[in-house]
Parts: C-alpha cells; structure tokens; sequence
C-alpha cells in the first residue's frame, strides 16, 4: 500500500521564486533564507519520494471570482505555470499523478468531503515557491505532485478543524492505494504576513513560533482555533496557515499512530512582506 | 440572526468576503484580464479607454487610475487582483503593500528588514482610534 | 427570518422542455404528464415564495470534465440559458439573489460543507424544466431562484447521507436571515431512468413509489440507501433522486419539528426515457 | 485495499466514474465543442477534420463517426456529453438511448409507452449470463 512517510511545511512568498529565476539568491539579504533551506534541499535528495500531495493556495491566477472551490484537487496528467502578470515564471511544468489524485478523489468524496475535481488548471507561485525552495534551481521536478487548492481568499474558508480532518481522509485514502508508493504531503503559505491596507507589513514573531510549537506538539488543539485568531494576530494573509493542517492531519499521530520527528525547523523574517516557517516532520517507519 | 463579522474589528484591514467581493466583482476580474500580455499592453496604451469596457463603477476606475489601492480595497478589490496592475508595471509585492501603508518605500523595507510591524496597539479598531 | 415554507421535487427530463417549446403539450402523449402539473402549477401561483433554492445537476453544459464541483451554489444576480447543442430553450434568463445566496454559502461552508462559489454560469434543463413544469410558459419567473447544482454525473456523487445532512444545514442557514423571505426549495431529477447502454429505457415503478413512500414518511432511514441500489434499481441516471434529499432534510421535520403535509403527489410513465414523480409537501407554519 | 467498484455488476450498463472518465477525457471534451452553433457547422462540414483536431484515440474516433454510442460509452463517453452529437444532428435523447439497446426506433418507444424495461432479470450481470 501506498504511505505518508513525511510531511514538509513552508511559506511561499513569490519575491523567493523572483529571487531565485533572477539570481538574486545569493544576495546577502536572500542568502539568509536560503540557508534555512540547505538542510531541506539535501534531505529532499536522500528523500525522495514518488509523488508529494501538495496542498496550497491559488493567488488568483488558476481561479479567478467566476468559480471559487472551497477544496480543489488536481488530476490531470500536467499542469503548466501561470502568468500572474510578471510572465511566467522559468520553471518546470508539474508532471501531475491522474490514477493516484482520482483513487484519493474518490475516497475523500465518498468519506464526505465536497471536492471539485480540476483537470485544467496552471499553477502559480502557491505550488512553485515550495518546489524551488525545496529543491533548488533544476530542469524538472524531483517526482509527481498532486496540487490540492483551497481557497484562502474569498471568505469563508474552511475551518481550521475541517482542514485537519481532511489531512485525516487523505491519509486514509492513501493508505486504502494498492501501489507501494512513497507520499510526502506539503502544507504550504503563511506564516504571519499581511499585503493590504495600512496595517500591512504586521509579523507576528511570537505567535508564529508559538504556532510552530502547537502545530508539532497539539495539532489537535490548533486545529481549533478560530480564524479571527490568525487575521487579527497574523495578518490577513496569516490565514493561509490553516492549509498546515491538512499536511499535519495526514501523520501518524493523528490518526492513533507515533509522534512525528521533527527533522528541521527554521523560521526567519522577513521575505518581503512575510514571516517565512518552514519544518518538516518524518513519521517513524 | 445574521452572520457574525468579527474581523469588522481589525484595524487597517479589509477581509475580502462576499459582500467586498459582490463590490468588487467586475474590479477584480478586470485585473484578472491583465494576466495575458496583450491585455497588459492594450492597458498601459490607454488606461482610461481599457477600464471603459468593464462594468465597473466610477470610483473604482478612477482608483485604478490613481493606484489608490487602498481606495480599490476599500470598493471590492482584494490584493490579489489588484496585484496584477503592480506587475503590469513591473512592481513587486513588497512596493505595493508599502504603498497602502503612508510610508515611503524605503521606510517600508527597513520597517520589514528590522522585523516587521509589531502586532501591540495593531490588534483592535479602538487601538487605533486612540491616535 | 427567513423561512422554508415548502419543497417541491420534480424530474427534469429535456423533452418535457422541448415539448412545451415546441407546443406539443397538449398532444396525448404528452397531456398526462402536463395533467399531473395542473394542481402544482395553481398551487405555485397560491403560494408564490419570495425565492426558490433550486437543487439540480448541470449535464455537461455549465460544467466539462476541466472541472466537476461536487457542490456548487449559484452567487450570481442572473443565469442565461445554457446551449445544450439544440440551442437554448426560449425561455426567460433565471434571476438569483446574490445577497441571500451569499449568505447561505457563508453559513454552509462554516458548518463544514465544501462548496464552490459560482457566478458566471449557464443553466440547462435541469433547472429550466423544473421551472417550466411548475409555472407553464411564461415571459419571466415568479422569483428570485438560487441554483444549486450537485455533481451525480461522474462518480463518486455525494452519498445520500451527505445531501441530507447538507439540507439541514440550509436550513440553518435559511433560519440565520434577518430578511422576512418566503424560501422554497425544490429538489429535481429522476426518478428511474437509464439513458445508456443496452440496459436503457429501465424503469422500475414499484421502487419509485416505495422511494416517494419513504422520502415522505422516513428521510432520514431513506438518505442511508447507499449509491448501488438507487444504479441497480433504478438505472444509471436514476441516482439523481439523492438530490431530493437535500431537499428533504431542510425541512422542519428533518430538524425535530413537525411533519410536513403532502400537498401533491404525482407519478407517471413516460417521459421520453424517463419516470417522471413529483411531490409537493408544506411545513406546517 | 483498493475501492470498490460493486457498480461494475450491473449488466449492459458502464458507470462513469473516474477511470472511465480519463480514459474518455478528450473525446468528452470534443463533445463539449458541439455547444457551440459554428463548431456544430465545422463538424458537419467535415467529421473527420473536425475530429483530427482532438487528442482522441482511432478507435474514439471511428466510434464517433460509426455513431456506436455504446462503443463510445465503452471508451469513456458519457452520455450527457456524447447526447451534443446527437443534438447536432436533430436527435432527440430518446432516439440515443434507443438506439444503444438493439431495439428499432419504434420497439423502443412501445417499450417505454408500456412502462419501460422491466426490472426483473435486470440487476446482476450474471442475469444476463444466462441468456
Ligand atoms: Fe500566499
Ligand atoms: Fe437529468
């Protein structure tokens, strides 16, 4: 059967992608946040799995104000990169996994989660930045990737508890897959940032460890904390860390197994607008 | 009983729901034409002439106009969108967030550079009435 | 508040659209069918509601295979008439009610529902015929009408169990208005028919009336029928009837009020390929 | 443990589920094209042109202009979709389902007018088996 073995998590700002397709990466004000990733890059290599689940956020690109699905997932073959305005960026398209995202599809519907189902979609720096800042500068990704979007930008999104219960149906979906496969699920955006209004540029230092320490000692608990808690402490896009939770409802722990183990940790202000989080959680084999 | 807003009580900020997003309809999707490079060009070549085909109001053209986006947020549109009249003109993120803020732009950045703004007295609407 | 004053469930076959259209209505074949609509088509001008939460399914029409919401509720102030390849029926473009609707999503999606939000969408006979049949010809609609549209075109649908606990949650919302509207919501499709395969033209009469039995007097044991038994038994495109369900449980017994009282009940074979059931049933007020 | 598919035991009938559904992806899709009044006309013009345009397989093709809707169901159409052949060529759904169960025109519209095909001997292939 098919297995979850680890779960990454991290911030997805697009001035990181921008950084990396111009050069800029060895700057000395973006080498301290590629330094956080160094370790994630090599462990990545030693790591690698056949295909990772990668829940994240459209930034208005893939979906505009015409169709806003709570949950999307991605089972098409392929998926090329948008233009979000500034062209696309230089990066490889995503080779998707169509028989393994519809078996997951089908088990998540069917445990009563309303999915839609995309298979056109382009993706945008939501899905890229994780990817590139996982695995560097490369002419084609390291395996097959399920992009899974949730909406994060028109209000309502869904709860925190939704998300974490949803982590839960993946792994059981995964776990109900005839193929041996290795699986990593990606819990991407955050951590505190805002981009609107005069209270934009708000990081929230403190609350995002804090959050970091609960995300890997009770996600159970996070998972119950109202939005208004991550807009009015972690700015408004601090919202989209409720995706975290579908990465953290989907390890052992949470569904009656072990305690993770935190492989890496790293936190780091600012990129751009943005507190960057990054972990990464293994499940005991 | 209606719907419960609390987030009516964060300063400086608008939480794109569906009452901004009934506003701001035809704002947003304007931006979201500017994703193909000719709508961008046909933009920038008469600005005026481009905002004249979409259903928008008035006042969100003439926001648009004046890349007033504190103005454009306030109507409906929300920062995603908008951010695609930035990247139009080749501004970042960064630039655009600061410019809704009163500070200048390098300001903005070493205000980011030093860690951020802090969240004490930014929590609540009546922290801020106090100034 | 806003109130759910009564429901109304309707198959929605393509060529009762085509025959009023097309003014064959009174030709014999057609006349019984129209015949069963008489006591409805009064009892709607008797009791004209503010609007109408139109539960049906869209057939390839609003949505391809690029995309298939499993739910998705209509935001939109209009809806043209969708192009199903014989052009589109000449009937009135559908007004919707953006306010209401938008309130009803927020409070669907808080109470765990996966919705997707559309407003750009044209609607096909799914949701004009239920209309046609209910109002005759006519130069504009009665109301305001919300579309709702469930995916039960590529499996796997919602189960039974799901679409029932979705209407109470309407209901909830409905409830959660501060406007004084009158709301009807009307659940569509069905009942046995098979429209494929060598298989097609099934029809199972008693099945269909022991399911119209049970829709009135047992929702809840009938919402835990799983999917193979409403395919087997009452053809590939009989599984449509799970939408009455979500019909069924916004009303006030299915949310420990009052039974409700059968103001209608109609049965007839055939329809084109279809049987046609139609029920009206009234919450005490 | 893979899902169950029990739907699979229920003879002369394909359930269009997800398999299904990318196996028969862009013959769908094609379909879909048929919405439109001018693609109609192309399509008639020229079918075979017409249908080079689509990443559809020989066989996905051949079907379409043989007009075997069973054949078509087989490779992964469904029949919301394959019924805009039909439409465009002034088919009613009747005439489409019809003609997908061996039975002419007029046997099959008696059949529906005397209560449609009965359940009986109808729900398990191996019923069917024994014929
Ligand atoms: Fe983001
Ligand atoms: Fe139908």
């Amino acid at each position: 059967m098919a297995r979850i073995t680890a779960s990454v998590y991290t911030s997805h700002v697009p001035a990181i992608g921008a950084a990396m397709d111009h050069g800029k990466d060895h700057e000395p004000y973006w080498q301290k946040l590629f330094d956080g990733y160094e370790f994630s890059r090599q462990w990545l290599k030693d790591n690698t799995p056949d295909v990772i689940f990668l829940v994240y956020n459209d930034h208005a690109n893939a979906f505009s104000l015409s169709m806003i699905p709570t949950f999307a997932i991605g089972t098409a073959p392929h998926y090329p990169i948008a233009d979000e305005g500034w062209g696309p960026r230089p990066v490889p398209a995503v080779e998707g996994d169509s028989v393994f995202a519809s078996h997951i599809a089908q088990s998540v519907i069917q445990d009563d989660f309303d999915l839609t189902i995309v298979n056109e979609m382009a993706v945008d720096h939501g899905l890229t930045v994780p990817l590139s800042l996982m695995c560097g500068k490369t002419d084609a990704w390291p395996c097959r990737v399920i992009p899974f979007a949730v909406n994060v930008v028109q209000y309502p999104v869904p709860s925190g508890r939704r998300c974490y219960e949803l982590g839960k149906a993946i792994r059981r979906a995964v776990e109900r897959y005839d193929e041996p496969l290795n699986v990593q699920i990606w819990g991407t955006g955050g951590m505190s940032h805002q981009l609107q209004g005069p209270r934009a540029g708000l990081i929230n230092r403190e609350w995002d460890n804090a959050f970091l320490d609960r995300l890997i000692a009770d996600p159970a608990g996070q998972a119950d904390m109202p939005h208004i808690e991550y807009v009015r402490e972690a700015g408004s896009e601090g919202i989209e860390l409720v995706m975290w939770l579908i990465a953290r409802g989907a390890m052992a722990d949470a569904n009656g197994g072990p305690a993770p183990h935190v492989a890496h940790r790293f936190y780091h202000v600012p990129a751009s607008n943005t507190a960057v989080g990054h972990l990464i959680l293994e499940n005991p084999s | 009983m209606a719907l419960d807003k609390p987030y009516k009580d964060i300063p400086g900020t608008v939480i794109f729901d569906a009452e901004q997003s009934r506003m701001g309809y035809w704002l947003n999707q304007f931006c979201m034409s500017l994703m193909k490079a000719e709508n961008r060009a046909r933009f920038l070549a008469d600005e005026r002439a481009y905002l004249d085909e979409w259903e928008m109001t008035e006042d969100q053209k003439q926001a648009v106009l004046d890349r007033d986006l504190n103005r454009c947020v306030q109507l409906g549109g929300n920062i995603y969108f908008l951010a695609k009249i930035g990247a139009t003109e080749g501004k970042s993120f960064q630039q655009m967030a600061g410019s809704m803020t009163g500070m200048s732009e390098e300001d903005y950045r070493d205000m980011m550079v030093s860690g951020g703004r802090p969240i004490e007295g930014n929590r609540y609407t009546h922290e801020w009435e106090k100034k």
